[in-house]
């Protein structure tokens, strides 16, 4: 779990990181305070705290090629792939102008056109798929990689057995990311986990594993483009513990009370979107006012997410009928 | 007598059953330290420690078949599933081992496994998460399956479930979890494959089974105001099904009206509703309706998805074509 | 016309179909170099090479995942089940996730991949690998399933469920492989969705689907000999169903069998004899009865398999009954 | 894969083991025989070559509290743990004496006073149901071990993964076997797996693995009794890669065209019946005159069985709706 290299980032670059990830960051406010109001329902899981992963990774893919796939918790993908947020928030509110037109919400965000394939709710399940995705990339000869992103929880799924195996043998592009923050749910790692370091597992697959550290975004960044870079040239599957940490409840409904608040601050300091920023400051890419104001049309985004959302009607009874066959 | 919540009626009864047996334990995610993802084991790990009440990985195929396993060597396993729906990865345990124990080895083995948690739809959730699929189980000869849609009945079912040497399958619902009743304080238990007359009436027999119940019941209020004496049926056991209970009642009647809130093709609502159809067929005064979930899957927006459910209002509607109201 | 086998008209579907469009590739246990197991992609290897007719591990939840994931990415996946026992393994992915991606990406996803391979009882082979397990997945909107019992019919049904738009699950029989027929040697589709009367008749309808087929020609036969003119109509299509065939026939007959092999609760049999019963209730002159099969595990020893199936014997009997022949 | 220790065995262990191989051998050599003739019918999986690994390792457990699970090539399992022949052949006949009075067949011996607990037909499945009685072992504080063998093909299925980290977090004392006979039906080793020597598997649980000689009796004795005494002492699972080799095809219906004559002669070299012969009669434990007594008594042996199979009654019709519930 190397630093970030001394490597140099031109800063319209390093900007976009920035943005990238305030801009989740303000959406994923938002979208607490609209669940506080009863504008959205069910299961919302917060991105808040693990922006580097999303942003960092999507920055280091082509999403003209590559495919993109992770579970439930998947707001901050989606809006880092590029969806407008908008429709982002729409789809929370269960509105027809949703991306899913109201029909998968908050765990179902899909944008087919950003090669964003959701969006899955049930534990490990985008593991195979995200596998059959790099397949199909393979089969076509596109030079495609599959990126899947699943949590510490999913990896004890025999789903992702099976995919590493295959993907081993058949030498698929498929970059398997663990989103490694601490907990599935009220339980911490080490209670359901045998190995502390998951990239131990790849030597069983004979591939490569790394860890990395997930709350810096370069480094995440850096390391995705090393591995995209492999996976791409020698087709070839690889696995990367990605450790970060998430602020909130798992869900919505979650009080949290499994961890202490000082595991939490101790988190907060590493936070990515200030580590980012200071760096940015240190090197002389940003300075306090920029920050605040990328921050406030950041607010500003999520609030107009909010009033498109508001304002979309509500899908038609008759669609029942819709999206189950062609 | 004791008003008290679904949940708190499961959970007496576990607790009661740990106390009685030792070979009964507890294992799920997020059962112990958490609590229960629905409260149901509030407490238990305190009471009986990490060695009765197990969080596991989440790996429903594993734990599940590691149920299989202790409870052929002697223990009596209850298991929580989350959901129904990520049930459907522990399927061949259930269906191919647990179910088929005692036949393959000739009458050697018993396998008194117990797998329960919710199943159907809750809210906001979409298709992964809203489905009501019993039907799957109680197609399988060999499995148990019961379906308690009141405190009463939740606690005296889990109750016989766990002393029974055949694997049971319990369904309970999320939102009925909250649901309060009367719980006797002296202990009890309700017979496996025994339905309920929840409400008496001699014009029409609505049957039904888990949280529909309470449309049901809700519908037999508004009928009554137009005169229609409707009596209600509620099933709790599908497999055993007391078919003698259903048949006496539509043979007092002369209509019938089955309500199940899953799909219809190949479900619980359509074989009793077939079973009545053949067994009362001189008795029918009319053809037998079917009150279930649109052939959809689960929309996410809310009015969507209590569209998709049966209703109070489709379950008069139904009965007033029984009863050739127009 | 040529006179082929079931097994052989499945290999022409497939070689064509993977000739028309390069997309279609088949995957599964022993499909390749050991030419299937049960012979059914006997050459495709040699023809097609190993990027398209690929040999899995025994994974089944992975590579039928996988086969999902490719499917959305556009290709064909056509994956082979070596039976429907050991597809308990993969009904996750078909059902939470093959069945739910149009829906929950609202219409922006696509999953055309056909899943198929015997299912149903064969012989001497007990309780785990004798299962007739169509209830499961006709239960499921989002699946379509096909069930053909004819040489001509197995070929149009599989070209046409590789060129569906949605995921296809397709019934074959390990007994019925050797069964001959006559295909047409120009190119022809059997569109999903449309039963077949497979012999005319005036007195009773047959309803059937796969191989019980056999039976039921046999059983009307007989029924010829005692001047019962027995229609019987050949589901083929599972779902969606083609019930005004059925009550077409049934309005004719005015009496109805349905034969399934499958147990009887929750099952298409007991949904069809439900639909009739409710579609034809004024037409019909008797109850409607279903043959299927016991409601037990299948048995090893070969008298108690037979004992457990449907019969011609038994449906002669039913026949009897509805015919109030005594 | 060390050789054996040059350790002194008394000759009466010695004669044992050889004992053991040798009725196998000859059972195996009679149920071919007897499947020919079509006593016996369905899948039949023989154990010719593999002696070693199942009378090697049953020789390292206690089975007063130890407990033995294995798939559905069980007949070496079976006879090795102490099941009378007459029992077993009559349960490959289907016959009321049979272990499984005639409902499990070939695939499904059970002896629960021997704790040996099947004979599973699905690929994998016993893995975690070995999980769970080690579980319930511990639970009992029995101080028993599980000895679960499974399949070089059974290792990709997600079961052993989720199997094997939830033995190693929990502490259970279990022992996976791989018996490597390096095919799963007609498919090598190397073309589904990515490793070759699945001991290294082991490392992404954090549990012991090790490579093992299967062809030699004394090997799999010593390298058992060495991971049953670490299981028993420590409470924690280990992961054995036993090395062998099927001498028939996959079942008996199966040509074995997948591999050379020279393979299976290279194997039949070092046959762990021919290993030990030939290291007793230099030890002088053994006369080329003793074992042919003993060999011809083993033929015998197999011969009774088939009589005593032969003789025994057919279950009776009705025992189709026992050993269903209790
Ligand atoms: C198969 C399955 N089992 C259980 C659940 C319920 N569940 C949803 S999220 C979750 C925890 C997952 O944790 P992790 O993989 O670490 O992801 P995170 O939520 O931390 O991003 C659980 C148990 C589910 N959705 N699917
Ligand atoms: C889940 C499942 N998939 C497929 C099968 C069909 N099948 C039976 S045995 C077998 C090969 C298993 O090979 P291996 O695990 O190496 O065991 P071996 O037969 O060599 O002892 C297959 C594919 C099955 N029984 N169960
Ligand atoms: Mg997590
Ligand atoms: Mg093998």
């Amino acid at each position: 779990m190397a630093g970030t290299k001394a490597k140099q980032y031109n800063k319209k670059f390093l900007l976009d990181l920035l943005t990238e990830m305030l801009k989740i960051r303000r959406f994923e406010e938002k979208a607490a305070q609209m669940y506080g109001l009863k504008k959205i329902g069910g299961f919302c899981h917060l991105y808040n705290g693990q922006e580097a992963v999303a942003v960092g990774s999507v920055a280091a893919v082509d999403l003209k090629r590559d495919h993109i796939l992770t579970s439930y918790r998947d707001h901050g993908h989606a809006l880092a792939v590029g969806m407008d947020p908008n429709v982002v928030m729409a789809e929370l509110f269960g509105k027809l102008t949703g991306c899913s037109r109201g029909k998968g919400g908050s765990m179902h965000l899909f944008d087919v056109e950003r090669n964003f394939l959701g969006g899955n709710g049930i534990v490990g399940a985008q593991i195979p798929i995200a596998t059959g995705v790099a397949f199909a990339s393979k089969y076509r000869g596109t030079g495609g990689v599959a990126l899947c992103f699943f949590g510490d929880g999913a990896i004890h799924q025999g789903a992702f057995h099976e995919s590493l195996n295959l993907a081993a043998v058949w030498g698929l592009p498929v970059i398997y990311l663990v989103e490694n923050n601490h907990f599935g749910m009220g339980t911490a790692v080490k209670r359901v986990s045998s190995v502390e370091d998951f990239s131990v597992k790849a030597a069983g697959y004979d591939i490569p594993g790394r860890a990395v550290n997930g709350m810096d975004v370069l480094s995440v960044y850096e390391e995705l483009s090393e591995a995209v870079e492999q996976a791409r040239t020698d087709s070839r599957p690889c696995l990367l513990d990605v450790k970060t940490y998430r602020y909130k409840g798992h869900s919505m409904s979650d009080p949290a009370k499994y961890r202490t608040k000082q595991e939490l601050e101790k988190y907060k300091e590493q936070d990515p979107i200030l580590l980012l920023k200071a760096r940015m400051l240190e090197d002389g890419h940003l300075t306090e006012q920029e920050f605040k104001q990328l921050d406030n049309e950041m607010k500003h985004v999520a609030q107009a997410a909010v009033e498109f959302a508001e304002q979309s009607a509500e899908p038609p009874l008759e669609s029942i009928y819709e999206d189950v066959y062609t | 007598m004791a008003d008290i919540a679904i949940r708190d009626a499961l959970r007496q009864a576990l607790e009661e059953e740990m106390n009685r047996d030792e070979r009964v334990f507890i294992m799920g995610e997020e059962v112990g330290e958490y609590n229960g993802a629905y409260k149901v084991t509030r407490g238990l790990l305190d009471t009986f420690g990490p060695g009765r009440v197990l969080d596991t990985p989440i790996a429903e195929l594993g734990f599940t078949g590691l149920g299989v396993g202790a409870a052929i060597a002697g223990l009596r396993p209850v298991v929580e599933w989350m959901t129904f729906n990520f049930a459907l990865l522990a399927l061949d345990q259930v269906i191919n081992n647990a179910a088929k124990m005692r036949h393959m080895s000739g009458g050697q083995l018993s396998c008194p496994i117990v797998c329960r948690g919710p199943n159907g739809p809750a809210e906001y959730l979409s298709s992964q998460h809203s489905q009501a699929l019993q039907s799957l189980l109680v197609h399988v000869p060999g499995l148990k399956v019961v379906a308690p849609a009141t405190p009463y009945d939740a606690k005296g079912l889990l109750k016989s479930a766990i002393r029974d040497d055949n694997p049971v399958v319990m369904l309970e619902s999320e939102m009925a979890y909250a649901w309060t009743g009367d719980v006797p304080e002296e202990e009890y238990l309700v017979p496996i494959g025994k339905a309920d007359v929840k409400r008496e009436g001699k014009d029409v027999t609505l049957i039904v089974h888990s949280k529909p119940l309470r449309l049901a019941l809700e519908a037999a209020e508004q009928l009554a105001a137009m005169d229609v004496d409707a009596e209600v049926v509620d099933l709790r056991s599908l497999r055993p099904l007391d078919e003698e209970t259903i048949y006496r009642s539509v043979r007092k009647t002369n209509r019938a009206v089955v309500i199940d809130e899953a799909w219809p093709m190949a479900s619980v609502g359509s074989h009793v509703a077939w079973l009545i159809s053949h067994n009362c067929f001189d008795e029918l005064d009319a053809q037998v309706e079917l009150v279930c979930s649109e052939d959809v899957p689960m929309p996410y927006n809310h009015t969507l998805e209590l569209a998709v459910q049966p209703s109070v209002e489709k379950i008069v509607r139904a009965v007033r074509k029984v009863c050739y109201i127009t």
